[in-house]
């Protein structure tokens, strides 16, 4: 009962962490429709970002994050800007090319800054909550509850501001915003900038659970790839129930079957889902 | 007033639009007929800011409509109910209504008050305020298209095909509407195959073939005119 | 009439072979044929790469994945099962083009962006598999002590230079077989297909299958490169079947120009060789690399050749209008 | 009536909510001249993507030569001799023209990957066969001379040939042509006029989606009038354009008994 509930507790944390990288990802597809190969790095840097501003600074776990969150964002607005705005009409295939080399570098800097080996993260609040023999790290529910708090925000902004408004509008009909007036690229970069804040806030959570290293954006550039496609490329809905399936098959996968194969059997779940349906779980079929 | 002087819109080698000249005055609704592929929506578009012309000018009340950015004409109050309508399919009929006042976000008060008089001229929207607008009828959809153009107030309403694939009684209840904005000092340029039903409600028209204007007059000279009826059809 | 395209005509590439055959006897060993052997089998993997995204049109990112079964299945059947080379080197491109057709038999109900990632998650589970596989693959110790291809006809191809010709023979085997494929009925089918689905099936193609055979060749050109990759460096390790790979390779042929014939070998060659002469940035080489990626698909996404055919174009359009001018 | 080539029994297709195409029964006379017309958004063009097998439909069946194709995929009824091009000028630009007609031939050719590696002789047969009958459809929509130009440098109207010839290449015994003349010139319009009464003339069936009514008129030899999905007339150029509920769909409500009513008015061409 309580391992049961540890792995639940586990695999709530991870699917957490899932969703709030796999939604900024989701959002830039549907805007932008690029698939953003560099999104993991982006997540990457938040870690780093955190890293270096808690060592650096010596300030609180949440200031570190937020101003992680802010830097990463706006470096994803700059990203957009140099990189992907200029190949918007160009064919697919080059925009997820440039991405993977934005990925790259991204990495090759971090490694080059702060090496290749671990880093580690302090839990800003260390220790184990207890209740009624139920046991759970306060990093796990700091975890759970930031990432939820997280979602419900983004889905506050989508659904009831205008300038969420906008962000939908656009993923549905970019002329139709633009005959509204909406500046679709003003949007564009938004969407980038809040897609780098939820990715770096997602690793600034995890950041004292696993380990910090360079090669940690490619691993999650390929789950949440996993997950959106799995959930149907732009869909928000589709990105939660995903992120949360691949944590789920992972964590009770790897504890119940075999720990080593823990990722191949999110990513055989993956392929499981697209050969019965193509087009993802929440999208409608083309 | 809308001048357009001399324009041309090429897409690679093909050239949509040939130096089409043509006005709308204050207060004007003048038709745009024209077969298919004649370069209507080139037109729309052009004027609407989506598609940069290649040679010419298009002017409102003197300010150029041609820089390629459709947020700045909207606000000029240049507004385009596209072909095809461009709605946002899965939000609700209220907030593509308020997306469509988008460029008066400043002023909630008016968007309310616009609101309400889009509702009055379309009453059938409201009991689906809150339904996805790809939930709708062709009909409603088409109403919903309009009425998002409203909402940005414009001076001058560009309509491109407003009763495309609605059924008779639909479009009469459409004509109405666009009469009656036009009543409220609205100009309005519209294309339509339904020649006589767009002539119905016109003050002027010209007839576009292939990329160019081929005739102009009033709306009488216009539907006495065999050449309107060839271009449709050919008889 | 001008060529329209940058194709060395088949003279040019026999010369070249030839030429290249000639290395061994000036450098018997060392750097140099080492570099070349390197440059070789990555660019084979290229001219993999090259038929599905240059002929096809489309990006599959699993073909590190089966550069890896290739290498794997030969080290795998000359280790531990006594296989002769020159057996197990075809099975493991036999294996590799099944792999590929199974590959297809899913990923083709997808397309554009979807398949891509779609393939890109099936390269990442077959590096941990063979990663993870421990009694088969050695899992992340490696396969240690590969044999060397053996001996045939009696030439010992456990020295340097003489495997340099197995790998010469390779790669010219891919260049020919990619050549025919793509001025034949069914490569012209390829590229019906490239320039766009719809037109292609209105023209009476069946996409489907002319897809998965493309991938099919691809995958089982892949599997050809692991092959000599696993007799050559005798030692297999996990990460060089994981994504990294399938992009760097994928930079070798931006470089050099995608759809071309000559651009994997340009490419590869020109890249691999740059490096070894920045041996102390190899670790920060995608500082450079990154960048360098960028900076193609923005400003010169047809590559070496294919700025090569442009120039080409130019200048023979220019001449023709020279001609019109003067008729 | 003559006897016909391809029939269609309440055919029709649902997109969502929307019936694109709902309970359309015709034929198509062989060795005559069809046109497709009907308002913006009647559904022609879906109409022809059901035919050549792009969109499978939601309830009919569709009959060509006395067999039933409704459930064919599009390349097998291209095999069958049904070839289409498209509404704006799709053809491969990058190509040559040769290179591009030579596609339209591959549903008549049998060399997969194994008889390209190995240059059989399949291969070479067919490649030569392949060139031939492109050469062949280039004769006919006279292009012969721009064989080995790029078929991006051709005009507007060289394009649509190339495209014509791409569809001639693949021997159809029908040929669906989606707006033709969209984006010509009068004069290149008239070319084309010709071109399509050459080919009919050589034993072809011809289908066209339309919205120049000079072309419709001047080359049908029967119409099928589209409206909302439905068809609300079939029958000569003569009738169509008498009938009713033809030029309501086209003119509006208005029209009746006002200036559109008068008979004697034909031949008067734009």
């Amino acid at each position: 009962m309580t391992i049961l509930f540890q792995q639940l507790s586990n695999a709530l944390a991870l699917g957490g962490v899932y969703a709030l990288v796999a939604l900024g990802l989701t959002l830039v597809y549907g805007v932008m429709r690029v698939p953003n190969f560099a999104h993991g790095g982006l997540y990457m840097l938040g870690a780093y970002f955190t890293y270096a501003v808690l060592n650096g600074l010596g300030v609180p776990y949440v200031v570190a994050l937020l101003i992680a969150a802010v830097a990463v964002a706006l470096l994803a607005a700059l990203l957009e800007r140099l990189v992907f705005y200029p190949l918007r009409n160009a064919p697919h295939v080059h925009a997820m090319i440039a991405a993977i080399g934005v990925l790259f570098f991204f990495e090759a800097v971090v490694q080059r800054i702060w090496g290749a080996d671990f880093k580690q993260i302090a839990e800003p609040i260390p220790g184990i909550l207890n209740v009624g023999g139920v046991v759970i790290t306060w990093q796990r529910l700091l975890v759970i509850l930031a990432s939820v708090l997280a979602m419900l925000g983004l889905n506050f902004f989508l659904k009831r501001t205008l300038t969420g408004a906008t962000i939908e509008a656009m993923s549905q009909s970019r002329e139709g915003a633009r005959l509204v007036g909406i500046d679709v690229n003003r949007v564009g970069m938004l969407t980038f900038a809040i897609s780098g804040a939820l990715a770096a806030v997602a690793a600034a959570l995890i950041a004292p659970i696993v380990s910090v290293a360079p090669s940690m954006g490619e691993v999650m550039n390929l789950k949440v790839f996993a997950i959106i496609i799995l959930g149907g490329m732009g869909s928000v809905p589709g990105a939660i129930v995903g992120a949360f399936l691949l944590a789920f098959a992972e964590v009770f996968g790897g504890f119940y079957i075999n720990l080593d194969f823990a990722d191949v059997i999110g990513f055989a779940a993956l392929v499981l889902v697209l050969a019965i349906r193509p087009q993802g779980l929440f999208r409608r079929g083309t | 007033m809308l001048e357009v002087q001399r324009l041309s819109v090429n897409y690679g080698p093909f050239r949509a639009l040939h130096d089409v000249d043509l006005t709308v005055q204050e207060g004007e609704i003048v038709v745009l007929l024209g077969a298919n592929g004649a370069g209507k929506s080139t037109l729309f578009r052009t004027l609407s800011g989506l598609q940069r012309p290649s040679a010419g000018t298009a002017t409102w009340r003197g300010v150029p409509l041609t820089g390629g950015r459709p947020e700045f004409n909207v606000a000029r109050g240049v507004a385009l109910c596209p072909e095809g309508r461009l709605l946002f399919p899965d939000l609700s009929v209220e907030k593509n209504l308020r997306l469509g006042a988008f460029v008066h976000r400043r002023d909630a008060a008016g968007t309310e008050r616009e609101l309400g008089r889009v509702y009055d001229l379309f009453p059938d929207l409201v009991g689906k305020r809150h339904a996805p607008a790809g939930s709708l009828s062709g009909g409603q959809q088409q109403m919903v298209a309009i009425a998002r153009s409203l909402m940005a107030r414009p001076q001058l309403l560009l309509l491109d095909e407003p009763s495309l694939g609605l059924a008779p009684l639909v479009v009469e209840q459409v004509f109405a509407a666009i009469s009656r904005v036009n009543a409220s000092g609205v100009s309005v340029l519209l294309a339509e195959q339904n020649a006589f039903a767009a002539l119905g409600i016109a003050h002027r028209g010209y007839v576009l073939e292939g990329g160019r204007v081929s005739l102009q007059g009033s709306q009488e000279a216009l539907l006495g005119d065999d050449r309107v009826r060839s271009a449709y059809l050919g008889v | 009439m001008t060529r329209p395209a940058f194709k060395p005509g088949p003279l040019v590439w026999v010369a070249l072979f030839v030429l290249a055959a000639l290395l061994p006897l000036l450098q018997p060993g060392g750097f140099v044929l080492d570099v070349a052997i390197n440059v070789m089998i990555w660019s084979m993997l290229a001219y993999g790469l090259n038929v599905m995204l240059g002929y096809t049109g489309q990006l599959p990112l699993a073909h590190a994945g089966f550069f890896g079964i290739g290498a794997y299945a030969v080290g795998i059947l000359t280790l531990r099962e006594g296989w002769n080379f020159w057996l197990a080197w075809p099975a493991a491109v036999a294996l590799c083009a099944l792999g590929g057709l199974l590959l297809g038999l899913v990923a083709f109900r997808t397309r554009g962006d979807a398949f891509s990632i779609f393939t890109l998650g099936v390269g990442v589970i077959i590096a941990l598999v063979i990663n993870k596989w421990d009694d088969l693959t050695g899992g992340n110790d490696g396969l240690n002590g590969v044999p060397p291809a053996s001996s045939l006809l009696g030439i010992d191809f456990s020295k340097s230079a003489n495997f340099y010709y197995v790998a010469l023979a390779a790669l010219a085997l891919t260049v020919l077989v990619v050549a025919r494929t793509r001025q034949s009925v069914f490569g012209r089918s390829l590229v019906a297909i490239r320039g766009g689905e719809d037109l292609a099936r209105s023209a009476g193609i069946d996409v489907f299958s002319h897809k998965l055979r493309a991938l099919m060749l691809s995958t089982a050109i892949a599997g050809l490169a692991g092959g000599v990759y696993a007799a050559y460096v005798g030692f297999l390790g996990s990460a060089v079947t994981g994504p990294t790979t399938t992009f760097t390779v994928l930079l070798y042929l931006l470089v050099g120009g995608v759809g071309t014939l000559a651009g994997p070998l340009l490419g590869t060659g020109l890249i691999y060789v740059a490096l070894q002469f920045m041996k102390g940035l190899q670790d920060y080489q995608y500082i450079v690399f990154g960048p360098l990626l960028v900076l193609l698909v923005l400003f010169a996404p047809q590559g070496l050749a294919g700025l090569w055919n442009r120039a080409q174009m130019r200048r023979a359009s220019a001449r023709t209008e020279r001609a019109v001018d003067h008729a | 009536m003559p006897e016909s080539i391809l029939e269609v029994e309440g055919l029709g297709i649902r997109f969502g909510g929307l019936h694109a195409v709902r309970d359309v029964t015709a034929q198509l006379p062989a060795g005559k001249i069809t046109a497709i017309i009907g308002p913006n958004g009647a559904g022609k063009s879906t109409f022809f993507n059901l035919i050549s097998g792009f969109y499978a439909p939601t309830s009919g069946r569709i009959r060509f030569q006395g067999e039933d194709i409704t459930r064919l995929k599009t390349h097998q009824v291209v095999g069958r001799g049904i070839a289409r091009t498209f509404q704006t000028t799709t053809i491969y630009r990058e190509l040559s023209v040769l290179e591009g007609v030579m596609i339209g031939h591959r549903v008549r050719t049998r060399a997969g990957l194994w008889d390209a590696l190995l240059r059989t002789g399949r291969e070479r047969r067919e490649e030569a066969e392949s060139r031939e009958a492109a050469l062949r459809a280039l004769e006919r929509v006279g292009l012969a001379a721009q064989a080995h130009r790029p078929a991006g440098a051709l005009t507007q109207e060289g394009q649509k040939r190339v495209g014509i010839a791409m569809a001639l290449a693949s021997d159809p015994r029908l040929l669906l042509l989606d707006e033709p003349a969209a984006g010509m010139n009068p004069e290149e319009t008239v070319n084309l006029m010709g071109l399509i009464r050459e080919l009919v003339g050589g034993g072809l069936t011809v289908a066209l989606v339309e919205h120049k009514m000079s072309l419709v008129m001047g080359l049908a030899d029967e119409i099928l009038v589209l409206h909302h999905g439905q068809k609300i007339a079939q029958g000569t150029p003569g009738e169509v354009s008498r009938d009713p509920a033809v030029i309501e769909a086209y003119l509006g409500g208005h029209a009746h008994g006002g200036q559109m009513g008068q008979p004697g008015r034909e031949g008067a061409h734009a």
